[in-house]
């Protein structure tokens, strides 16, 4: 059992960390901080391609001249990664843009104070 | 694989971190120990041998986030941190904790971590093609350069159209024109 | 000349909306009107490309366009088969049409074109790409435009739908993304032929042995079936949906409610037939189970909700609600024991039909809201003496929502439901017909305010002068939604005829 | 049987949907607006009339159209039971476009144009469903029925009104949306088993179907069930029927003609299709279906004469009067003999032209005279001579006096039902006419044999009950009138049948009246026996007086 955990730990971390982000999505009343719940939740999800490319005793992804298969870390994670990094960021952007917005409507970034000035109405 | 100290520590750190980031009431406290967090993972990526990953997770995730936050921020309210701590929400709590129950009871069946048997990495036809004809097809030895470039160009395409589609997003969302 | 146009055709419909939304900018210095313009020109000729296409895939065959040239599983493809160019189609046909409606009904600026064509854009890479990562990707383009249209309305409560949505759909693509790390993680691929035919033992991982009953793959499944899921809007991750739609300006309404939960499911189908097929749940039965099970309560639910509802935009999206959890129902029905063939027609069938009934509705909708200023079911009291002609077009579509035929409503219940009997999934068969009578339920309430009301007794805090907020362009997209409805509904078999190669092909190999 | 390609079936459909095309854009001139009614039901009349001949040699006439669903085409077939149904229901609707005029110039109505329009609609549909040659086509003009009668039930505007319309629509969509829809899954799905799935009707039944139903009766037991309720709840088969008796608060016309010949005859109508040419008899038979269904009829027609009686209002008691006679059409096909399904077959023409007649009657004092309620009426024979006359020969005949349309049609019912060895069901009938009589006497009673002044406020069994009489009595359109009606003070003058009403109205109550008198007299000259019996000898077998 321990064993079966520390030949898998980050993806343990990596399931705590979703677990943090979702929370966060859920339960923060405050908008930025529902963002940055988000953001946990996609570096979690990073942090599983990067491990699942990881290749014991093996180096980065530079490869040699030759066609020769060396031992190196899966390339294609990381690209995913990469890629999926600059699309969460320009989410976050996105997101901040709308909360900035909404502070000029409602005055406040809470969402249950938001609700509220919604329901009354 | 033995997990190394190194190794340990920075997991407790981050999720030390990710808690952090959770409980504190003060948005902007939030921020900071969310641009800590940033940078405990990108130093974890780089021992997962992704050190172009860990580059961008210090510049954007660390870095532009973070400006993003603070300038959101500046632009609204920080928070009245009159208490240090947010107030627990237990039904939340009860919601994410299966979640990670549930995720972490699969992560048994997952391969060990950094097992050359997994097929993620050992697949002939794709991880192993890149490792092995990345230079002869491409001329590229950075086997990511020429994934994110060459074979799996309409993937960057499409994250540069996202990028620009934010940016035309928020003219959008603020009610602005350009070039007028 | 056909066939060498065809092969290039899927990488032109994704590519040209994304390079045309460009110009918009550019050009915005030249002429205020130019993105209009700019996007009516780029639809159309995707229309025609996309119409080519589906020709050609119809006579011939599949289409399997390598980008740059590397073969997957090394690099992405786009596939045009018997089932992404109906959507390929209906996305840019739709787009085109509701065009006609933002020319007066706005929203106009230069900034929205570009995000228009970029949804466009998104959403055909999604009907189009065979690739799981490259979906995540046109997903978030989709999204991100999504998001920005709703909030195109500048008033404070768009902003807080558009944010509910963005975070709710980026929880959702995340876990979708999850989901794919899964597969990736059983099978090193992430193309989806390729995903397939590995998980069956086969593929590029070779392992000799299928996969299906791995947890890594269950796990994957439930991942991108529940990230999907809130992308479709399915109780009880569909709380995004009814704020979007009635925040959003008018015409962005239409197309969200034509188009964006269409191609998810869409996503969904492919997906649950293409990369994991009836073999994966023939080993997992349970998630048979839950696909039926959370389709039938998103049905039920979902139509309970909108009778309950006062405003008329929110209304029609519960009811959304309800039909994409028939929908999703009907995909749960054709991976069940028995091969359901009018199941999986009735779910893409009712997906096709349902665009066209919501955005007709909400295209209607906004015409009245921009007439008479009515938005709410009591201010669309007496409303058919009133717009008699917008009324019988609402009267039209609810009854073809309801499934009363000839109607392409009454189609996709009609293969729902029998594809339901053909399984023997009894519970389904009955949610059909119960969800028959709560729609009934808030269609029914809405005519009787148009129709049974007399005017004294109408509130009179509606304006009821003018017309002028209507366009032309309004009326076009209503009147055609109307007529395709009711025409679509006699073409049951034909319609069948269209979309069974693929049917053929996922249930039966 | 030949069967020939033909565009008649589709314009008998047509010709009123053009008619309320042309209805409505004509609304601001109502002489015009009205003849274009009277013009499509002449029309319509001759057409379906000009394939008779064809169908009494053994043509069908049909029409096809694209497949809705695979295996299945739209298509439209005059075949002899079609025939029976459209001939009668084109063929009154003549008188009523003449009567609806009258009635409702007589009253001042409102929203006339989409009155007459949706009449005409209703039509178009009741065509449809006559001539649908499958499942899936008489499903479509099912639910257009439904759909375009809702107008006319919720015509008034009132609460009262849009409840009845509410429940109208709540029943039929549940007997069609659902329950319908539902039974055609069904035979579908067991069609397909064998073969490719066949939902056509086959005068005999599917052949595909016995088949199915070998393996296992179950499913085609739940089909049978659900294609005859949901055609039952139209046919205001109990416990289904509760709609039918709100809906009377629509104008008479309405009433008349949809809920005593269109619409509760398409329902009556799809359960003989169901049994005759769906099923078949001997399937029927085998799935023990048959006594379940006529268990139901004959409930139904029991309890609802008994309901009747307790009716005040002459309109809601002519509504349970309908639910109790319609049973007879459907108690007559449930009990598969030739001759009672002969019967109950006949009684369809012969129920419509009495129970028109009856329901004009009543319109006709409701326009003249303002009254609903039948305590109101004691002595109004005087006022009313030809309308009562007629009233009480109509009546009669609904009893099953003989010599009237009635008696025929009951007696191959009961003849039929004694030699299926169903005696008790046969029995059912017989209760019923006397309870015809219990509460068809009393009207015609009080209107020729008292007076206001000597009015025996006490009929045979009491009425409702006080607190709830004013609204259960208030059917009709009470509202137009500030007053209930009744007789003015002095009780009712005297007026001979050439000047008691408009003659839009008298005309085609005489006529109708007569046209019943005939079929009981002369049933064999009227063209409806033989038809029924080309019906019979094509579904059922020979038909052995």
């Amino acid at each position: 059992m321990i064993e079966a955990v520390a030949d898998r730990l980050l993806y343990f971390v990596v399931a705590v960390l979703l677990g943090i982000g979702l929370y966060m999505t859920v339960a923060s009343p405050n908008l930025v901080k529902k963002v940055i719940g988000v953001n946990l939740m996609q570096t979690a999800v990073f942090l599983l391609f990067v491990t699942l490319a990881f290749v014991e005793g093996g180096s980065a992804p530079v490869v040699s001249q030759e066609a020769v298969a060396g031992r190196h870390a899966s390339p294609l994670p990381h690209v995913i990664v990469l890629t999926a990094i600059v699309v969460g960021v320009a989410v976050t952007a996105l997101a901040l843009v709308l909360i900035i917005r909404l502070y000029v409507g409602f005055e406040s970034l809470r969402e249950d104070v938001i609700q509220e000035v919604r329901r009354n109405d | 694989m033995s997990v190394s100290l190194v190794e340990v520590s920075l997991a407790a750190f981050v999720i030390l971190a990710a808690i952090g980031t959770a409980i504190f009431r003060d948005v902007m406290a939030a921020i900071v120990v969310f641009a800590a967090y940033s940078l405990g993972m990108a130093v974890l990526y780089t021992l997962m041998l992704a050190p172009d990953v860990a580059m961008t997770e210090a510049a954007i995730g660390a870095g532009v986030t973070t400006i993003l936050l603070i300038v959101t921020i500046a632009k609204t309210n920080r928070s009245s941190a009159e208490e240090l701590i947010e107030v627990i929400h237990w039904p939340a709590v009860v919601v994410a904790g299966t979640f990670t129950a549930v995720v972490a009871w699969t992560v048994f069946e997952f391969p060990t971590i950094g097992s050359d048997e997994a097929i993620a990495w050992s697949n002939p036809s794709v991880t192993q093609h890149y490792l092995t004809y990345t230079y002869v097809e491409t001329g590229v030895t950075n086997a990511v350069t020429a994934v994110l470039a060459a074979y799996r160009g309409f993937d960057t395409f499409g994250e540069a159209v996202v990028v620009f589609a934010v940016g035309v997003a928020v003219l959008v969302v603020l009610d602005r024109e350009v070039f007028t | 000349m056909i066939d060498s146009f065809a092969e290039l055709a899927p990488a032109i419909l994704v590519g040209l909306p994304i390079l045309a939304a460009a110009f918009p900018l550019l050009l915005g210095r030249l002429w205020t009107r130019i993105g209009w313009w700019i996007s009516l020109v780029t639809t159309l000729a995707m229309t025609g490309i996309a119409a080519v296409l589906a020709y050609s895939v119809h006579v011939n065959d599949a289409v399997h366009h390598h980008l740059g040239g590397f073969a997957p599983p090394i690099g992405i493809e786009l596939v045009a088969d018997a089932l992404s160019v109906w959507f390929a189609f209906l996305i840019a046909a739709t787009a085109t049409v509701v065009l006609a409606y933002t020319y007066q009904g706005g929203p106009r600026g230069r900034a929205f074109s570009s995000v228009y064509l970029l949804l466009i854009g998104g959403l055909m890479g999604i009907a189009l790409t065979g690739d799981l990562f490259n979906l995540f990707v046109f997903l978030e383009i989709t999204g991100i435009a999504a998001y920005s249209l709703i909030a195109a309305r500048q008033h404070r409560d768009a902003a807080y739908a558009a944010l509910k949505y963005l975070i709710i759909g980026t929880v959702g693509a995340t876990l979708y993304l999850i989901g794919v790390a899964y597969l990736f993680m059983a099978t090193g691929s992430l193309n989806m032929v390729d995903v397939s035919a590995s998980l069956a033992g086969g593929g590029s991982a070779d392992i000799g042995v299928p996969l299906y009953d791995e947890m890594l793959v269950r796990a994957a499944f439930a991942f991108i079936f529940a990230g999907l899921a809130t992308k479709v809007a399915l109780f009880p991750v569909h709380s995004w949906q009814p704020d979007a739609y009635s925040e959003a300006p008018d015409a962005v309404t239409v197309i969200l409610s034509a188009l964006v939960s269409t191609v998810a499911a869409y996503a969904l189908i492919r997906v649950t037939f293409t990369v994991f097929t009836p073999a994966f749940f023939e080993v997992t039965p349970a998630a048979t189970t839950a696909i039926v099970t959370l389709g039938v309560v998103s049905a039920l639910v979902g139509s309970i909700l909108a009778v309950l509802q006062s405003r008329i935009k929110r209304m029609i999206a519960y009811s959304s609600v309800a039909q994409f959890g028939l929908v999703v129902a009907a995909i749960g029905v054709a991976t069940g024991p028995i091969p359901a063939e009018f199941a999986l027609a009735g779910a893409i069938i009712h997906l096709i039909g349902h665009a066209i009934m919501k955005g007709g509705i909400f295209a209607a909708a906004g015409a009245i809201a921009a007439s008479t200023g009515a938005r709410t079911v009591q201010e669309y009291a007496a409303l058919a003496r009133r717009r008699p002609g917008l009324a019988a077009c609402v009267a039209v579509l609810g009854f073809a929502l309801v499934g009363v035929p000839p109607s392409i409503g009454f189609i996709g219940k009609w293969y729902i439901a029998l594809g339901a009997v053909e399984s023997e999934m009894w519970l389904v068969a009955v949610v059909v017909f119960i969800s028959t009578l709560l729609t009934l339920g808030y269609v029914a309430r809405l005519l009787e305010r148009m129709y049974f009301i007399l005017p004294e007794d109408a509130p009179s805090a509606v304006v009821t002068d003018g017309g002028d907020g209507v366009s032309i362009g309004m009326l076009l997209v209503v009147v055609l939604a109307v007529a395709l409805t009711v025409v679509l509904g006699f073409l049951g078999g034909p319609l069948f005829e269209l979309v069974d190669p693929y049917i053929q092909e996922v249930l039966h190999g | 049987m030949s069967e020939v390609d033909s565009l008649r079936p589709l314009a008998v459909v047509l010709i009123s949907l053009v008619a309320v095309g042309l209805i409505i854009t004509s609304h601001r001139r109502p002489n015009v607006r009205e003849s274009w009614s009277v013009l499509a039901a002449v029309g319509k009349f001759a057409i379906v009339a000009s394939m008779l001949p064809g169908v009494r040699d053994g043509t069908v006439y049909v029409w096809r159209f694209e497949t809705i669903v695979p295996h299945v085409d739209l298509s439209l077939r005059a075949d002899p039971l079609g025939m029976l149904f459209a001939l009668l229901a084109s063929f009154l609707w003549i008188f009523t476009a003449f009567y609806a005029t009258g009635y409702m110039r007589g009253l001042d109505e409102h929203a006339q144009t989409r009155f007459f329009a949706a009449f005409a609609a209703s039509l178009s549909a009741a065509m449809g469903i006559a001539f649908a040659g499958n499942l899936i086509t008489i499903f479509l003009f099912y639910e257009m029925l439904s759909i375009v009668t809702y107008p006319l039930v919720a015509h008034d505007e009132t609460d009262e009104a849009r409840i009845a319309g509410r429940k109208y629509l709540a029943y039929t969509f549940l007997g069609g949306g659902v329950l319908l829809l539902a039974g055609t899954a069904l035979v579908y799905w067991l069609t397909m088993v064998h073969a490719d799935p066949s939902i056509a009707f086959q005068a005999g039944g599917i052949t595909e179907l016995v088949a199915a139903s070998d393996a296992d009766p179950w499913p085609a037991r739940i089909a049978f069930l659900a294609l005859a309720i949901g055609f039952g709840v139209k046919a205001a088969v109990m416990p289904v029927h509760a709609w039918l008796a709100d809906a009377m608060v629509a104008p008479t016309p309405v009433s008349g003609l949809l809920h005593a010949v269109a619409v509760v005859k398409s329902g009556a109508f799809g359960v003989a299709r169901v049994v005759l040419d769906v099923f078949g008899v001997d399937l029927v038979a085998d799935l023990g279906m048959d006594v379940v269904l006529a268990g139901m009829a004959a409930t139904t027609i029991v309890l609802a004469s008994f309901i009747a009686l307790r009716k005040n209002n002459l309109k809601r008691r002519l509504a349970y009067s309908t639910v109790s006679q319609l049973s007879y059409i459907v108690l007559g096909v449930a009990l598969l003999n030739p001759l009672a399904v002969l019967g109950g077959l006949l009684h369809m023409p012969a129920h419509a032209f009495m129970k028109l007649t009856l329901f004009f009657c009543a319109g006709a004092i409701h326009v003249e005279t303002h009254t609903d309620d039948i305590s109101d009426m004691a002595g109004i024979g005087r006022r009313m001579p030809l309308t009562m006359g007629a009233f009480a020969v109509a009546a009669a005949g609904m009893a099953g006096m003989p010599l009237l349309a009635g008696f025929v049609s009951k007696f191959y019912i009961v003849t039929g039902g004694i030699d299926a060895g169903m005696a008790i069901f046969a029995g059912a009938l017989i209760v019923s006419g006397v309870l015809n009589v219990a509460y068809f006497w009393p009207v015609v009673y009080t209107a020729f044999f008292e007076t206001p002044e000597r009015h025996d406020p006490k009929p045979i069994v009491e009425h409702d009950r006080a607190p709830f009489r004013h609204f259960v009595s208030d059917g009709g359109d009470a509202h137009h009138d500030g007053h209930h009606g009744g007789p003015p003070p002095g009780g009712w003058e005297a007026r001979s049948p050439l000047t008691e009403s408009t003659w839009f109205m008298l005309g085609p109550i005489a006529l109708l009246v007569t046209g019943a008198v005939i079929l009981g007299i002369l049933p064999g000259e009227a063209v409806f026996l033989d038809l029924v019996e080309q019906i019979v000898e094509g579904a059922v077998g020979g038909v052995d007086r």
